[in-house]
């Protein structure tokens, strides 16, 4: 029982955050909003010399051959810096399904995918919304009971402009034969669980990360704002607005990564396990979000504070990958209708209660 | 008590609906921070002018028609009911003109009052500074006597509607010596004076309906000081009152919003889960309560009340309502909640999110609500001051 | 349109303010604790002289033939004082019972509740529990579609000891034969149903004053107790904490006095009025009870300290009558299902939307 | 990370369900704020004890039997799995068992702890006087220097335990003229020494858990002071940071309340409302995360960390999650809710109601939640002090 992170992979959160800290501030956010596809080949190959969108891709195919436990501490650092890039949708949920699909089609675009030459949008069933498909080299589009390959030009899609000007959305249909069939059935379904899983895990990671970038924000605004010949942080009314914001955040960390492991492993529980994490992530940056704001006043309000590029990212990764109420409700099905077990044992899974 | 409307009051109510059927733009007006949209609310605020419902409080003479406050509260009612545009001169009107009418000079009520009710002159106000937020005293631009004139340095934020209208007032310091509540003075500024630079501010919602503004040398007369010299602040708390107060956050705006609420949940009633249910119901509730707590105020001004300290706890009370409402429609929106008003598939999600956007200013505009609840706790429960 | 009270009706509540004060102080309430029946017919008898039982009861029975406009503004000074005496019951829900049916009940049992030396006990459907019945000469008992007046002595009651010790309740049955029958089917019904609103009112009231007293207390202890070098109502942690009480108060006080117009008026709308005054008051008094325990500390836990005696009584009476749930699910079912209208002349019933 | 529990643990598990299953007493022990009671849970004490099971994290030496922290979280889970009776000395084994083994002589360690986990000396803890509350630093009772002795004068206020309890250990000015947080010692007392008087406070659920203690010229020898002369708050604060940690809120505390409301509300599936089933959920859901965030916590220690600041968000976390679980089951009991715990018709409303009075307390012993909120703001975010 050790809840300590790999040196290996720390290492690895601490090369991708001096990274985004250095290529991607808030200016770099704000420039890509401006681009018609707000997304950058060269960054993405940058992040693909980290490691990012190979990191589940197996080492054979060229990846890192790592797992969620490592990925949700990258997912971290990603969302603490607003970065738009496909690092959920193709980092996160399409490699590591064509990985367990293997055959001819992960042969084919899994190699590309961890040298940063493939980016690949993924269409889950119950999600109304598929991102960054305007910049895709694949759809992965699956349905209930199916899933198949798609070329993202083959797709009927429908662009539905964001809130978050960097989340770029798209409606889809596809024809009933087009694209290739990968898998069908319960394999399908399963596979489409895991994808979903794996996304709203990656989404809840990110989500502690604007958290984090919410809070230092309000800290470091806190501390320099005078107002009453004193930095507004001295008043106790905003240090317990911001204290609460920490605790919100120290709790709904270890939910992420106990939903990493059991992911990773495959346990029993993993979708109940990704649902709080979800929930609990989503909640604590929309808290973040609000508390930073009033914790700013008026400048927070501006167009020109980066403020809001964070509470924008954290309002949209709330709703990503279902939003805070689905993921409750898959909650309140475990633990009222199923039963799911709580304590001596249990909380691991695995052991008898 | 005597929870019946008057039959008068009625008639009024009858009439106001029917004038306002037959004088609101069919087609919503555009936004009042565009160039376009400030002018057709301009001349919306004209044609309210003609037909005598600029501001139903003022005294005829000014251009109003002397109603007592239950009849201004049916008239919002109405007008809330009736989807009128927004008031683009409520700085003016709402703010300026009930000071003037306390603190004004007998040609200062007739230079202001009647172009103010017309509209001819839409009013920004400049309260925040830079380093004057909450800390409202700690005002640093300048308003020194030269003669017949006063000289204005120094820089204003946050000016609402300063983008485009056509006056501003607010506090300066007089006295270069003074600090904090003493030595301001209350002066009243045209923005096309030579020196006076005007920058709009981008807010969240992408809109402009703030402005920054500079002061560099711009002289007015004497004549546009409101109240004596050093006096200003007292001025400037009986304006913060009637902002926080009454006029701007009628009930009616609330119950609006609550009444979109209730009928959003009611139309995906089979969707809707019961704790967002709840919410709803709440606050439309608390929509009522704060109409039923204006009543009862208005009921104690008409008798010769004043507001104090209290209206700390309306503000409170409304911007938190405020934001619940749009927070639980936008749940209720579900996914559709993270697109923006464009997207194809972004039905009704719009006006939501444009609310929230606008009431997440709420807690903080015309004091953050830490500060109320600092006024409530000293000046209404008697705690120690800290 | 007006909101204010009449000056007669003022007076009343002051002088009622006033006797309590001074006769009614927190060591009164825990004397009454240690008696066998928790009530003082010599304290019902001077509350009589006041009017307290007899406000409703008509002029030509004794009473002062006021209505509940004037009622809640006692009922709020009772809960101030945290008085136990039957004043629910009895004056706020027997008397204009017994008015409304008029007659041979109404004619025996008015007279003698005016005077104070009637006590008279309320069984409605759907309450678990009935009040004072040790103490009572009638009872008036509820069923669906009948109500009876029973001998207290020939129900059969089981006392059911609460948390506030001012509360006496019972369960109560009754056979089937016992009693005389005062009204039956929809008459009884209606008759009931107003019963309910007139007690759920009084106790939304009380409500109000017990909310009022709990700010004060805190208030009070708050300006007092020192701890670094201030009073502790310095800080703002606490200043806020209050802060919010007084907003929840003001704002529930509004709806009290409109239900009590609409039940005094028989408004069509006042079941629903009331249980928006029974759920703003009940919670306002609940938060109260809650932030001023913890701005009192270690000794507001104390026996000996007297804020338990008001936050027993915010808890007893937040579900005396209905709890706040009960009366949320009313308005979900107006505003929900009958679409209830709000806004333009509706607020006050009576006119169109 | 691995979050899977070694093939030790796990016969380690199996072992204490075995053992706890032949020996929990089948009957609940009368409440140890009795006399009898008190003496009831001190024999449990020491059947523990004989089993090897005082105090599992304790060296052998003492009486414990040298397991980890993870093994202590397991022992923690099988304890309240088994429903066994509160520890009655845990102001011993918790709080000053760990001080004594941080800064005590051998002497001392040989002394007082082999007797602490027998509970042959059930302790009391000092620390609050009647004006130093939150203020803990105001300690006004002395602990002066008269030859081998200290001399000790002035009043505690709720010293848990206090009524029957053999020792007190708390912070006493020994250096008259220092104030704040110098010239304190942390001193041991034994409650029978003369001078000593302990009056119990009733509290609200009626209980008498808390005491006042008086001191009258008590002497007590230099022996029992722990660590040097005039550090006392340095000690003291090891102690207190054990407190609002690890050891005295074993998650399994909190998982064993949500595992009954999960219960309760599952029994009365048809009859909760969604809104209060949803708060049940988001309760199970919280107590999971406690749990999950004091493994994390114990893999850093057991890795060489220290507990710090981060004690006040538990502190703040637990607290508020436990008074939630009672409020909540306590809606769902509805109107039963209202009746105490000896009416006919008070089926399970008597645990939940004195788990909620005992609940309401959490926020604010062992230093106010609103303490706490500073030390989290000034000590983990770092903003500047007020």
């Amino acid at each position: 029982m050790d809840f300590r992170f790999e040196d290996e992979h720390r290492l690895l959160q601490e090369t991708l955050a001096t990274f985004l800290e250095k290529e991607h501030p808030p200016a770099r956010v704000r420039a890509l909003w401006e681009t018609a596809t707000g997304r950058s080949r060269e960054l993405w190959a940058r992040l693909a010399e980290i490691g990012v969108p190979g990191l589940l891709v197996p080492e054979e195919h060229g990846g890192l051959g790592l797992d969620e436990v490592a990925m949700v501490l990258l997912q971290e650092e990603c969302g603490r810096a607003a970065l738009a890039e496909p690092v959920i949708s193709t980092a996160a949920v399409a490699a590591p399904l064509l990985r367990e699909l293997g055959g001819s089609a992960a042969a084919r675009w899994l190699p590309a995918v961890a040298a940063g030459e493939a980016i690949v949008a993924v269409a889950l069933p119950g999600l109304p919304f598929v991102s960054d498909l305007h910049v895709a080299d694949l759809l992965l589009f699956g349905e209930r009971g199916r899933l198949r390959a798609i070329a993202p030009g083959a797709a009927r899609a429908t662009a539905q402009p964001a809130n978050d000007p960097s989340r770029r959305l798209f409606s889809v249909e596809a024809d009933p034969d087009a694209g290739e069939e990968l898998a069908r059935g319960e394999q399908a379904d399963r596979l489409l669980a895991d994808a979903f899983a794996r996304g709203a895990l990656a989404a809840a990671a990110q989500l502690v990360g604007v958290c984090r970038r919410l809070l230092d924000l309000a800290v470091s605004h806190a501390s320099q704002r005078e107002q009453f010949g004193r930095p507004i942080g001295a008043f106790q009314a905003v240090k317990h607005m911001l204290a609460d914001v920490a605790v919100k955040l120290e709790y709904a960390r270890p939910q992420v990564y106990r939903a990493a492991w059991s992911v990773a492993r495959a346990a029993p529980l993993r979708d109940l396990h990704v649902s709080m994490a979800k929930d609990a992530a989503g909640q604590a940056a929309l808290f973040a979000a609000r508390r930073a704001l009033q914790v700013h006043g008026a400048i927070g309000y501006t167009w020109e504070h980066d403020l809001h590029i964070f509470m924008r990212r954290a309002w949209s990764l709330e709703r990503a990958y279902g939003r805070s109420r689905l993921h409750h409700d898959r909650m309140v099905r475990a633990v009222m209708e199923e039963g799911v077990p709580i304590g001596p044992g249990a909380t691991f899974g695995g052991e008898s209660s | 008590m005597d929870l019946r409307y008057t039959d008068a009051q009625r008639a009024f109510r009858a009439e106001v609906r029917a004038w306002l059927e037959a004088h609101v733009p069919r087609e919503p007006l555009p936004s009042f921070d565009t160039r376009d949209g400030f002018e057709a609310h301009r001349q919306w605020e004209r044609t309210l002018c003609d037909g005598g419902y600029a501001m139903v409080v003022w005294p005829v003479e000014y251009g109003g028609r002397g109603c007592d406050l239950v009849e201004w509260l049916i008239f919002e009612e109405e007008y809330y009911r009736a989807g009128a545009p927004r008031r683009v001169n409520q700085n003016g009107i709402f703010l300026l003109g009930p000071t003037i009418m306390e603190f004004g000079t007998p040609e200062q009520k007739a230079r202001f009052l009647p172009p103010m009710a017309r509209s001819d002159e839409v009013w920004a106000q400049g309260w925040s500074e830079p380093n004057a937020g909450s800390d409202m005293a700690n005002i640093q631009a300048t308003a020194i006597r030269d003669g017949d004139h006063y000289v204005i340095n120094g820089q204003k934020t946050w000016a609402s509607r300063g983008a485009f209208a056509d006056w501003l007032f607010g506090l300066f310091r007089s006295d270069p010596g003074s600090t904090r509540h003493r030595g301001l003075t209350f002066v009243l500024v045209p923005l096309d004076a030579p020196g006076v630079t005007v920058r709009p501010i981008a807010q969240l919602d992408g809109e402009t309906g703030f402005a920054e503004v500079f002061f560099d040398d711009v002289r007015v007369p004497v004549e546009n000081r409101l109240g004596p010299e050093g006096e200003g602040w007292k001025v400037a708390m009986a304006t913060a009152g009637f902002e926080r107060g009454l006029m701007l956050r009628s009930p009616a705006r609330f119950q609006a919003t609550a009444r979109r609420l209730v009928e959003l949940a009611r139309a995906r009633a089979d969707r809707v889960p019961a704790a967002l249910r709840d919410e709803v119901v709440r606050c439309w509730r608390d929509a009522e309560a704060y109409t039923l707590e204006t009543y009862r105020t208005v009921s104690r001004l008409l008798a010769g009340g004043r507001i104090g300290a209290e209206a700390s706890l309306n503000k409170i009370f409304w911007s938190e309502l405020d934001l619940r409402m749009h927070e639980t429609a936008l749940e209720i929106l579900g996914d559709l909640a993270e697109l923006s008003r464009e997207a194809p598939a972004a039905e009704g999600v719009g006006e939501w999110l444009d609310g929230y956007l606008f009431a997440l200013s709420g807690p903080i505009y015309a004091g953050t609500n830490e500060i109320q609840r600092n006024v409530i706790a000293e000046r209404i429960l008697g705690l120690p001051r800290g």
